[in-house]
């Protein structure tokens, strides 16, 4: 164990650091999941590839530095510390990124990577449907095969970007006899194909974040097929493991926002009362006991472990986690966390994206039990 | 000792929530937050017909005369409705508070509209469409506006300037206009928790994954039993705390804490709860539980969140 | 509503504190859960019986006060206001008693309920076996019809107070071929017949409070029968249901260590610490919030509306509330609350007991269900 | 940057695991309670011969010349087989403290057994057992002890009084010897969490109910997952807090603070949801679970509670 960082990692957390100050907008963008604030943050995403920053894991053919998981969360730490935007490419550079790297086919590598670095192509997510939330084996959407098409029919939903990105990505059902986790087909699609409609879905706090997309009759080449066909089920979980593990939520995005917390705290809470401090001081040990678990995750995978079951510890931690963080800092702004609008915003927003996590990419739920049944052992009980 | 509500509270109760199932449905509760007034006229007018609005007053000056204990299953049957507007400050406080001035009648009959601005907050609910608020010492009358865009739009959120001021007082029934919007706040909240429950409960029952109700799954049973328990147990302080309010004992102050704070808290944990519940839908602006979640958050926190109440609660039973 | 007391419940409340007053034990007695304790607990409540004060919402007749629910809290309240001892025959009184009021014959209730309420017969609880704990449907101990007697066999596990006590009372399957809960009938049975062995169990503080009891061809007679045969699981759950609803555990008992949590407050803990006093303010919520409740629920008992999963709710709010009481006064008492003896082994000893409250009497997972059913009409999932 | 053990480490650690499983069974847990001193000679003896009683006392006088990093998986194994007696102490404070002095080399062999005096608490754990006592300035022996019946068997706890002081210094590797024993028990608190939980998904596993094992119910299976998520997000934080006192970081001590207050809550949050999970049995002087869950209510109070800790991490992070 050595937790002080090499000269390599330093100098590599140096050059991002000077990179960022000198980039960063100096004003926050629009939020992504409006028409203006999406264009602006592909802008963004775009200066990052120029740097290439935007995705420093990814080998440097592809757009990136080669970066180790270490580096990554340096990279992470960096970016946070220096307030630069939202990642609106996320699905595409964090979870379809690594699993084109892992199953797709050479043409896939060279047609999807570069052009996924750069946010050319920003990615909308499609996996569930509106009888298949947490129970993703009750995917209806259907491809069927015509020549060396795929015709897609059906309807997703819950799709983040979905409302002004490009491409999407998402399972299908491609043999109908096959029961809920067989049959289905890992497929790339196009937004713009006739016969999709995407229909955008006003989230609590009024933005639009997520689609329904509509499949009519659409018309994919089945070249665009990642993985094995009837194997989607096992693509989607490789990109659902690590999007559960280490890349949905980096611990640098916790520890930032524990900071403001605790600027907060500082600023305007009484510092004798000890339930308060008490509350802060918790977060602040959770945030950085996330962060120390993930870097004892990612030295594990560095040195050959797998990840396991951990993406759903670690799933449960960091959305309860958030929600506790934005507890409490509308517990110190009283009267202003009712406000949508003004200097608070970021806090109140917060709160509200916050309560999505224990929700989205799995709920809590379903975690506990993923945790029950394959860490401890306990009999399965559906 | 008696602990229960008379047969004409009761039947009062049963009276409005019968009334608001047909006049505040979640559709006309979206109407209000999407008009940008958060103001139902029409609705307003039956509360005032039905003595809802006047149910503090005095018969001396027009009104139903009824007492706090009176109004408490009202306040929580507003809740259960979700009432936009400021019904709570007018009927709690404004109304009976001014009942002997020249504002009297026209609040009694609803044709004047009041709010209040007796917290520590810089913001005024409802003030857009109040033609006076009423201070802990003043009547404020044309007063300008400007929208803060409050999280809850059936309590939409302004800054005032400008107006005319009068001498008035906010106290009723002897008690602090806060504290009696606390106690009322308190079962406004209750009434609303039981609503998201109810809602929630019916999509578990219809929501199936892995090939079964949801409802079915113990995740969602227990999480849905504790939300009822911390409800169930708030409402007997809250009666009580109306009680204590209607007959002048000497622990209405604490008894009002002790009813927000466990209020407050019950109602944040049945949308956290009802909200894990819907999953996703349960975050979308369609869903119509938003309208109970965000009035909740921001009733929990008007009038004395839960840690204020609690340390008002702790001051009076801590020290000696 | 009228929540100040009657001039009679204020007189009752007057008698009741002055007859405590002259007769409480100086010091208190030794736990009920060795023999020297139980016997003089056995003692006590002859003394209670006396003053007729043992079972106070029984009928005149049966030795009681015919006190109605409110006076039965407020006896109760005074009674754990003066520090009274535990009541050794809660069993026979809180729980038997009143289910022989509701089903037993007139016969039964001559022979069983005077004896109860003198504590002439202690008793102790035969329900749970080692196959049927949370589940009681699962009941496995036999009893076979020869002539007029019952010959009882199988194994019965927690019965409480049954290794000092006279008589047990519990449910054996009388129908082999019925299912779970048909086919069961409540018997009562001395403990001191041939064939019975009664093993005590330690408990965590050592104290056998619990006990094991063997039935090996233990002969009673038919009219021993409570209720309806085959109908036993009706008779146990009309107990059940009381038990769980209100006596089980009156709120006097939790407003009275809240007051003691409150005095070592006053006497150890900093007072400006804020996390500590709101704790203890949030206990003092809770007990005064389950008397409230209790009052509310009698009053409607009074008037006619029958409690019913309200049962649930209390078993869950009382229990989890005992715990926190607990581990509040623990955590003020610092390095004492490592200590079984000495000054503070009250509060050791309670933490211990307040342990068992989310288990015994159907667990709290138990409990939750019941409501999820019953009161929120979720559709069955076991 | 590197978060991980070497195989060195790794080794040793589960070299006394394996130790343990034969020589630290819960029979011989239950023996060290029942004979009254809290204490196996016996494994005493193995535990010296393997080095693990001398493993931070420097090679110069006679140990392993370990660090608290190589100590941290120990003493985690420690806490699984939840051994009895002054182990902690003797080997995280008394052996290197005095490895030096003429108690060094009988320290170093286990032939004399020392325990501590360094908390607050006004009594001492394992005094009967142990030839001398170690306070913060001074080595005490030939005292007398008086039983006051520590909660936990294999932790008893005794007043003492009389003997003879030495001037000591109970430091090691610079940091205060209340320190040293809050990272220790921080480490052998999540050994007894992971047990526990090991012990309560055996029996979830078998107990049947409802025809089922109860560890198919989703009450059962989240009950333990939260309590497996406690634990495992304490660990990191604890070998973290070994690296920083093993390095002399200036953080050392606020690492070893968040290690205690979250290994402490973990702990008491197994032992709950065990003992729930365990139902009746886990209420009884019979079932195994009660040996660490004893251990675990002793030791997350020791040498500061979760409290007392967490207070030192906030005054760290929150000042300035």
């Amino acid at each position: 164990m050595d937790l002080n960082e090499t000269s390599e990692e330093s100098a590599f957390r140096a050059e991002a650091r000077a990179w960022l100050e000198a980039n960063v907008p100096t004003s926050p963008l629009p939020s992504f999941d409006t028409e203006e604030g999406f264009a602006l943050h592909r802008v963004w995403e775009k200066k990052l590839y120029e740097g290439r920053w935007s995705a420093v894991s990814w080998p440097v053919e592809y757009g990136g530095r080669g970066a180790d998981y270490i580096k990554w969360l340096i990279f992470e730490e960096e970016y946070y510390r220096a307030g630069a935007p939202g990642r609106v490419n996320q699905n595409g550079i964090f979870l379809l990124g690594p699993t084109i790297m892992e199953v797709g086919s050479e043409e896939q590598k060279e047609k999807f990577l570069p052009s996924m670095a750069s946010s050319e192509i920003v990615w909308g997510q499609a996996w569930s449907e509106p009888n298949a939330g947490s129970d993703l084996a009750g995917i209806r959407s259907k491809a069927t095969r015509d020549g060396d098409d795929w015709i897609l029919n059906g309807q997703k939903i819950w799709a983040s970007r979905a409302v002004w990105a490009d491409w999407c990505f998402g399972i299908f059902r491609t043999d109908p006899t096959a029961d809920r986790h067989r049959g289905l087909t890992f497929i790339l699609c196009p937004l713009d194909l006739p016969g999709i409609t995407v229909r955008p879905i006003a989230q609590l706090d009024g933005d639009t974040g997520f689609a329904e997309i509509f499949f009519d009759d659409v018309r994919v080449p089945v070249a665009n097929t990642l993985g094995e066909e009837n194997k989607g089920w096992n693509v989607a979980m490789a990109t659902a493991g690590f999007e559960r593990g280490v890349s949905l939520r980096s611990p640098a995005r916790f520890s930032e926002a524990v900071n403001r917390l605790i600027h907060l705290w500082r600023t305007y809470a009484d510092p004798t009362d000890t339930a308060l401090s008490d509350a802060v001081t918790d977060v602040w040990m959770q945030a950085e006991g996330y962060r120390l678990h993930t870097y004892q995750t990612v030295t594990g995978m560095l040195e050959g472990r797998p990840i396991g079951a951990e993406a759903s510890l670690n799933k449960i931690f960091w959305s309860e986690m958030d929600v506790r963080i934005h507890e409490i800092a509308l517990q110190i702004l009283g009267p202003e966390a009712e406000r949508m609008e003004g200097p608070f915003e970021r806090w109140v927003d917060g709160f509200l994206f916050s309560l999505s996590g224990p929700i989205y990419a799995g709920t809590n739920e379903i975690q506990r039990n993923i945790i029950a049944d394959r860490v401890l052992q306990l009999p399965k009980g559906m | 000792m008696k602990f229960s509500f008379t047969e004409d509270q009761r039947l009062f109760a049963s009276g409005l929530r019968d009334l608001l199932a047909n006049e505040c449905t979640p559709a006309h509760v979206r109407e209000a937050w999407e008009n940008h007034t958060g103001h139902l006229p029409e609705l307003w007018s039956r509360l005032a017909e039905m003595g809802v609005l006047s149910m503090l007053v005095p018969e001396s000056t027009g009104g139903m005369g009824g007492t706090l204990l009176d109004a408490v299953l009202l306040f929580q049957e507003l809740g259960r409705a979700c009432v936009p507007g400021p019904v709570l400050e007018h009927m709690a406080v404004a109304a009976p508070a001014l009942a002997n001035t020249s504002w009297g009648p026209s609040l009694v009959d609803g044709s004047q509209i009041a709010t209040l601005w007796v917290d520590n907050s810089p913001y005024v609910a409802h003030a857009q469409v109040a033609d006076l608020v009423l201070r802990n010492d003043a009547v404020i009358t044309g007063f300008s506006s400007t929208d803060v865009h409050g999280i809850d739009g059936g309590r939409q959120l302004f800054t005032i300037a400008g107006g005319t001021e009068s001498t008035a007082s906010a106290q009723v029934f002897g008690l602090a206009a806060s504290d009696v919007m606390a106690l009322a706040s308190a079962a406004y909240l209750i009434g609303a928790s039981e609503r998201m429950i109810e809602v929630a409960a019916e999509y578990a029952r219809q929501r199936e994954q892995f090939g079964k109700p949801i409802g079915s799954f113990q995740a969602v049973k227990h999480l849905m039993s504790d939300a009822l328990l911390k409800v169930e147990f708030a409402k007997a302080p809250t009666y009580r705390a109306a009680w204590s309010a209607s007959t002048g004992a000497s622990t209405a102050v604490r008894d009002i804490s002790m009813a927000k704070a466990l209020a407050s808290e019950a109602a944040y944990r049945a949308s956290r709860s009802t909200m894990q519940v819907h999953g996703g839908i349960g975050y979308t602006w369609e869903a119509d539980l938003q309208l109970w979640m965000k009035k909740s958050w921001a009733l929990m926190r008007a009038y004395g969140d839960a840690t204020f109440h609690r340390r008002r609660v702790g001051a009076s039973v801590l020290s000696k």
